[in-house]
């Protein structure tokens, strides 16, 4: 079981990116930053050599009703290290830059969280819908989900908003 | 003047050998595949959706379902993660029947690898010899825990029952069984010059490639990437155990087939080890009966059949995880689908689809 | 002169019918429709037998037990399989070449009908004892080429159209190496009348004298009659079924007819061509001999299709090219060196 | 190389050929199911069950549709229990839930049925057949 990322590298990272934060009252605590300097910041953290995070182990984002989170858990296979990386996002129009540009692993689970979540990708290569058909409009992860309601139209199956849930 | 053109096949949903309902769209110049995008969501139901809706414990047979054919493997990830959240301590002896199970587990879903290949190639009597002895290890599951493939056995903080002795005495008789069984699959296939020449250099995934498109599982350590969560994390009671991560060189087809035939001797190996040192004590943990993890979030990752397989949950206190994402190691592994086929044959490509081994019902989740 | 129960039976028919009729020529007329409608019966026949033995014998080999609920002990599930064709319904897609996807199945079963003309069932029973009777077989079991590619193209099917090219490329790679491996028969009898080659087998079977010409035949055969490790026309799990792919009931089962009686063919020509024909021991008559080794050639065959995994259509065709044709002319180098070798002695 | 991979891979088959099948002959002979089987229709035990539709709660997919009566002695009745097979996903909490074991599986899994009406049954219904026909 990997360790978690000590916490004077934190300490050394909030020192370089002005809007990164941690808890350090947590055990393990996540570190959030601005959604402007996230690239920067993921960049630093595959690079440097002492950190070294060459793998996103994971990958989404979570509705929290008010705003939306990313979770990016990234992964040292040199220093056996984990880090959570947390970035808030404004629930109406979520977006953020793509880690396609560092890690291109992570093509298919930016669509996901795209499909699911709703939150676009910016420089992504593709950013399509991957699970959920390409004319549908909802997005089923997020907390106010309703589904849609299948309709075929004209032999093409189409999907429309509900009528008053009573 | 001869002009040719390119057009594109649709292999899938409905196809032979597409391994569940993944559709593939190959773009074909001749024979010659020059591209091909895999598309999904066909048995998408939602899992993540509904596990937002159920209790903890109502989770679990969910995970049955997401790759069914190594049940106890999902059981074992998502209990984890619970357990993590929650700070539940297992017993050793629950741990060590976890460990006989995922093993067994992976042996089976191995078999269906081997069986599903050899039928994508051509040859009907592996696949019947595969699920044959798969059927084994179905049996066995059937001992334990009354199902075949979604096993929901593996419960948070230990297993659902104890392991009966006949279980145990059961498991002997098919890991002494494994060496011939493995014996007859090299004489049957691996030994065959057919199979070889249609395995060997052929969709080839160097190690640079697989480590960018965050491969996991055996199809990363076929292309010679030493990364077993298993020996890594050493989670649950695998520190304990001596066991080897094969290898591959190449990182073709026949190194992912190959890593997998050798990954049954070291799973019956790591049985073995579990079996003879089986402590005694209880096989549950002091769970309460309405499970509420404290506030915060876990991830956890386990290695499945097919690679890492993570749950993160995020608890908001209540007796329902506020949200469950599954990292999918078949769904990550798939982005390599494309690089493999290109410049194959189309025959080749439905052999890069059996040794990737995807599972539509975790891919869709 | 000839012996044997088919001949004399044959020979009293004949006198039978001069009686009645007269005509020599009519006669003759008559002799050949009977011959022929007992050759077209088992022709179907064998498709019958065949479906039960492969579906059996896979079973056998799969560890399975394989039909075993229609009639005693599942022999007549092939007749089911038959009765449910028949029953299908008949599927014709959309934006087809009609004419060629019609024609196509029935034109598959001229040729694989026909070959049956040349074959010596016993000693003198043979409907057509021509010439040049090994070069007319080749050239017909060549046109099977035909049909498929024409129900490959006019399926208006990708996966059809692919099946349909596969069996043209599978054909050029290997019609010549199977030409050269029979070369050496032909030198050993010096004629190319099949009669004259089952004569010259009385002794010495060609197995013995040509086993690098029986071998070769063996691979080509599989090829010809597109059975796996060499099914690539068909290749299920990469083009569905080939150039079958859009075809259902009745007219899928005269491709199914055609591929069992090619089956067979190629069981009677290893007989005819290297296992000695209709001679054997004495206490069975020739034709009994002949469909012995017949079945257990198509044995033989149904057991290899069942081992293998299916070959890749260009490892096969370089394999073709590339290693069969060189080994075939060495053979036929080696058969002549052979003979003079014989002659000088 | 040089087929000899392909005569022992002949080999193998050859030896399956004549030797003993996996497989059996299905209605004629049955495979036992074992102890813990997971299938088939909910046993229901009326005298043990106290109705406190524990295992309806436990259920994840609402599968289990109980109506309960509570009598003059305030003790609780079942007037109805009924099991939608379709939803079912025999995970056995509902058994494990149940604190007096009043329902089990009675591991018969033979009820394929052409009509989607058929997977939905009353436990109690058949548990009061079950007992009229022993009696």
């Amino acid at each position: 079981m990997g360790t978690y990322f000590e916490l004077d590298k934190l300490d050394l990272l909030k020192a370089q990116f002005d809007t990164a934060e941690y808890d350090a009252e947590q055990a393990e605590p996540a570190l959030y930053i601005g959604k402007e300097q996230l690239l920067d910041l993921m960049r630093v953290l595959r690079e440097t050599p002492t950190y070294s995070f060459d793998r996103m182990g994971m990958l989404t984002a979570v509705d929290y009703k008010d705003y939306i989170e990313m979770v990016y858990s990234l992964y040292s296979r040199r220093y056996d290290k984990w880090v959570t990386v947390k970035v808030k996002l404004d629930r109406d129009n979520p977006e953020v830059e793509s880690m396609t540009q560092i890690w291109e692993g992570t093509n298919f689970e930016e669509r996901e969280t795209y499909d699911l979540m709703g939150v676009k990708f910016l420089h992504h290569p593709d950013l399509r819908r991957i699970l959920m058909p390409d004319n549908y409009e909802a997005h089923p992860l997020r907390k106010d989900f309703v589904p849609l309601e299948p309709r075929i139209e004209g032999g093409v199956l189409t999907w429309h908003k509900q009528r008053s849930m009573s | 003047m001869a002009q040719t053109e390119k057009y594109v096949l649709n292999m899938g949903p409905q196809h032979p050998s597409t391994h569940g309902v993944l559709q593939v769209q190959v773009e074909l110049d001749g024979e010659n595949i020059v591209g091909a995008k895999p598309v999904m969501g066909y048995l998408h139901r939602g899992i993540e959706k509904l596990m937002e809706s159920r209790t903890y414990v109502q989770c679990v047979p969910f995970t049955d379902r997401l790759d069914y054919v190594s049940a106890m493997n999902n059981n074992l990830g998502f209990c984890m993660a619970v357990e993590k959240l929650a700070g539940i301590e297992v017993p050793e002896r629950a741990e060590y029947i976890r460990v006989i199970c995922a093993e067994l587990n992976r042996i089976a879903s191995h078999h269906v690898f081997i069986g599903s290949l050899t039928n994508d190639l051509g040859s009907a009597t592996g696949m019947i010899y595969a699920f044959r002895d798969r059927e084994k290890i179905l049996d066995l599951f059937n001992i334990i825990c009354g199902a075949r493939m979604t096993a929901h056995y593996i419960r948070i903080g230990g297993v659902a029952a104890d392991a009966q002795d006949e279980f145990l005495r059961d498991t002997q008789k098919f890991i002494d069984y494994v060496p011939e069984m493995l014996d007859e699959y090299n004489k049957l296939f691996s030994g065959n010059e057919i199979f070889q020449a249609r395995m060997k250099k052929t969709s080839i995934i160097t190690k640079e490639m697989a480590l960018k498109f965050g491969m996991s599982g055996p199809n990363i350590r076929a292309s010679g990437v030493d990364y077993d969560i298993r020996k890594i994390d050493k989670y649950g009671a695998y520190g304990k155990f001596d066991f080897d991560v094969p290898l591959g060189k190449r990182g073709d087809n026949w190194d992912r087939y190959m890593i997998r035939m050798k990954e049954i001797a070291e799973s019956a190996k790591i049985i073995q080890q579990a079996l003879d040192n089986m402590p005694e004590g209880p096989y549950m943990a002091k769970v309460p009966k309405v499970l509420r993890p404290p506030k915060g979030d876990a991830y956890h990752r386990v290695e499945n059949t097919r690679g890492e397989l993570g749950f993160y949950i995020v608890s908001d206190g209540s007796t329902k995880p506020y949200r469950v994402h599954i990292r999918r190691p078949s769904f990550v592994n798939l982005q390599a689908l494309d690089t493999m086929c290109k410049g194959m044959l189309l025959a080749d490509a439905v052999t890069a689809f059996a040794t990737i081994d995807p599972l539509m019902g975790e891919v869709d989740c | 002169m000839h012996s044997g129960i088919l001949y004399s039976l044959g020979q009293s028919l004949r006198e039978i019918l001069t009686s009645l009729i007269g005509v020599p020529i009519l006669v003759d007329l008559l002799m050949t429709i009977i011959c022929a409608t007992i050759l077209l019966l088992i022709m179907a026949t064998s498709a019958l037998v065949f479906t039960l033995g492969e579906r059996k014998i896979c079973a056998f080999i799969q560890v399975r037990i394989g039909p075993n609920r229609v009639g005693p002990g599942g022999l007549l599930q092939s007749v089911a399989d038959m009765l449910k064709l028949m029953d299908k319904e008949d599927i014709v897609p959309r934006g087809i070449d009609t004419w060629l996807w019609v024609l196509s199945p029935i034109l598959l079963l001229v040729p694989s009908a026909l070959i049956y003309a040349f074959f010596p069932f016993d000693d003198g029973v043979i409907l057509a004892d021509v010439n040049v009777g090994l070069f007319l077989l080749i050239a017909i079991t060549s046109q099977t080429v035909l049909p498929f590619l024409m129900g490959g193209y006019s399926s208006n099917s990708k996966y059809a159209l692919i099946g349909g090219m596969r069996t043209v490329a599978q054909m050029l790679g290997y019609e010549v190496p199977m030409v050269f491996a029979l070369m050496g028969i032909v030198m050993i009898t010096g004629s190319l009348k099949m009669s004259a080659i089952v004569e010259a087998q009385s002794d010495v079977w060609f197995i013995v004298l040509q086993p690098l010409a029986f071998l070769i035949y063996i691979i080509t055969a599989l090829v010809e009659s597109n059975r796996p490790p060499f099914n690539i026309v068909e290749g299920e799990s990469e083009i569905i079924a080939g150039p079958f792919t859009e075809y259902t009931g009745m007219r899928w089962a005269l491709f199914f007819l055609a591929e069992f009686s090619n089956l067979m063919c190629i069981g009677i020509l290893t007989t005819t061509l290297f296992l000695g024909g209709w001679h054997g021991p004495d206490f069975l008559p020739g034709f009994c001999w002949f469909w012995i080794k017949t079945f257990l050639c198509v044995l033989f065959y149904q057991w290899v299709g069942w081992t293998f995994p299916r070959a890749r259509v260009d490892s096969m065709l370089s394999f073709g090219w590339k290693v069969l044709l060189p080994i075939a002319l060495i053979n036929v180098l080696l058969t002549g060196v052979g003979i003079y070798v014989y002659n000088v002695m | 190389m040089w087929g000899k991979g392909l005569i022992t891979g002949m080999k193998v088959t050859w030896g399956h050929w004549f030797g003993k099948k996996e497989t059996v002959y299905y209605p004629e002979e049955k495979l036992p199911m074992t102890e813990r089987f997971r299938g088939g229709h909910l046993a229901f035990d009326e005298e043990k069950c106290i109705g406190c539709k524990l295992c309806a709660i436990g259920c994840p997919n609402a599968a289990l549709d109980l109506t309960v009566s509570v009598d003059e002695n305030k003790k609780r009745h079942m007037e109805s229990y009924v099991h939608q097979i379709g939803r079912c996903m025999y995970c056995d909490l509902c058994i494990e839930a149940c604190p007096t074991k009043a329902i089990s599986w009675d591991k018969n899994y033979e009820f394929a049925s052409y009509f989607k009406e058929d997977m939905t049954y009353d436990a109690l219904v058949e548990a009061r057949n079950r007992r009229g026909n022993n009696e």
